[in-house]
């Protein structure tokens, strides 16, 4: 599965996209298990009320299922306009 | 429905223009134009906008989508920079087209309030003492509520 | 705060150009442009405008510091014409700069409201078949009642 | 004083502008006056309702005294913008 970081969320974790095996079911499972992977991992998602989700390029929840997801996206709220 | 996602520049009043005449029989054409503002503290060397390339363009077609079903438009257009802006620079426009004038300007707000916290835009103003995200504003996310619930 | 009435034609695009350049620090600008719509029926041979030289531009004046009164405006912009207009020429425009959105959409809405009702503009479509005058919608009335009564 | 007339006000009653003499004291005195010369004016004033009236370039009441008027004008509601 691809995951993508945006803005400061990107900054902490240092890479813009990685490749992540995982078995996780929801997107809240995928956040546990990358926070327990290392500590830039654990500084972006300290405070996941700062950060939205996108599964396959749609706005979604924390608690959305990522069966057959291709693409989740990590990033904090969003400032255009 | 017209969507533009770029890195270049941008004419409004050419933009503005080429949309009021594509335009038949709409008597209404409203636009917003976003400029980048210098800061009060620290002058503003220059902002850059970074973007979710492939969501940002489906994102706002969603949101196009839905201000044509709601109201009652001939047209409208969104065109939305990335990269590098510097003070006074314009970051986005949006125009609609109505028969009327309420139609018209309902429209463009939606447009904005759903493009400001719902389309994959991050802003970063960089000065001579730093750089920092613009944080989004409560009152962005309180204006979508506003128009989820019914309208007098 | 510029308002202009004029017979001659004015260009949409420049003048919001020159409009948005003008500001300063202002981060949202609105404009607004009416455009002489073809008619349902018969084809609109041209729609004159006739006017009270004298109180149109005090009305529309009135109508400009009452909106900078009312909202944060750096600047406010209204054209309007008059005499003999074709189908899709632009017959006025408006626009608003201010730090927000929403000042500038309001204040935008607001001298809309008060110029289609307030400012002694009269409308007369001419047709192969004749000429009538337009007639005033009671929903534009309505629309002056809403801006007196306090809002959420 | 200067009487003016705007839009269908001045077409039926066939000038833009004219100068009355009278001691009306209210902008409904003027009106019933110049109802009683013509039938032109009887046609322009027929429904007051329909009409709108403005003393020195400011719109107000027909109930609106006339004392130090200078100009006054009937006119259908506007339709700019």
């Amino acid at each position: 599965m691809d995951v993508l970081y945006f803005a400061w969320v990107r900054e902490r974790i240092g890479v813009p996209r990685e490749t992540v095996q995982t078995d996780a079911e929801t997107v809240l499972d995928l956040v546990e298990e990358l926070r327990r992977r290392e500590d830039r991992y654990e500084a972006a998602f300290a405070d996941i009320t700062a950060l939205r989700v996108a599964v396959d390029q749609e706005l979604t929840e924390f608690t959305a299922p990522l069966k057959d997801a291709r693409e989740v996206a990590f990033f904090p709220p969003m400032t255009g306009g | 429905m017209d969507v533009r996602v770029q890195e270049a520049p941008f004419d409004f009043g050419v933009e503005a223009n080429a949309f009021a005449a594509a335009q038949s029989g709409m008597g209404a054409v409203v636009t917003f134009t976003g400029i980048v503002r210098d800061l009060p503290d620290a002058p503003l060397c220059h902002m850059m906008i970074e973007h979710y390339p492939g969501m940002t363009e489906k994102a706002l077609h969603g949101i196009a989508t839905k201000a044509h079903d709601r109201w009652s438009l001939g047209g409208s257009l969104i065109i939305h920079r990335f990269g590098r802006l510097a003070p006074d620079e314009m970051i986005m426009m949006v125009a609609t087209a109505s028969r009327h004038r309420k139609d018209a300007f309902e429209a463009a707000m939606y447009l904005m309030d759903y493009l400001k916290s719902r389309a994959p835009f991050w802003k970063r103003e960089e000065t001579a003492q730093g750089s920092a995200w613009v944080a989004a504003r409560d009152e962005d996310e309180a204006a979508l509520i506003d128009w989820s619930e019914p309208h007098a």
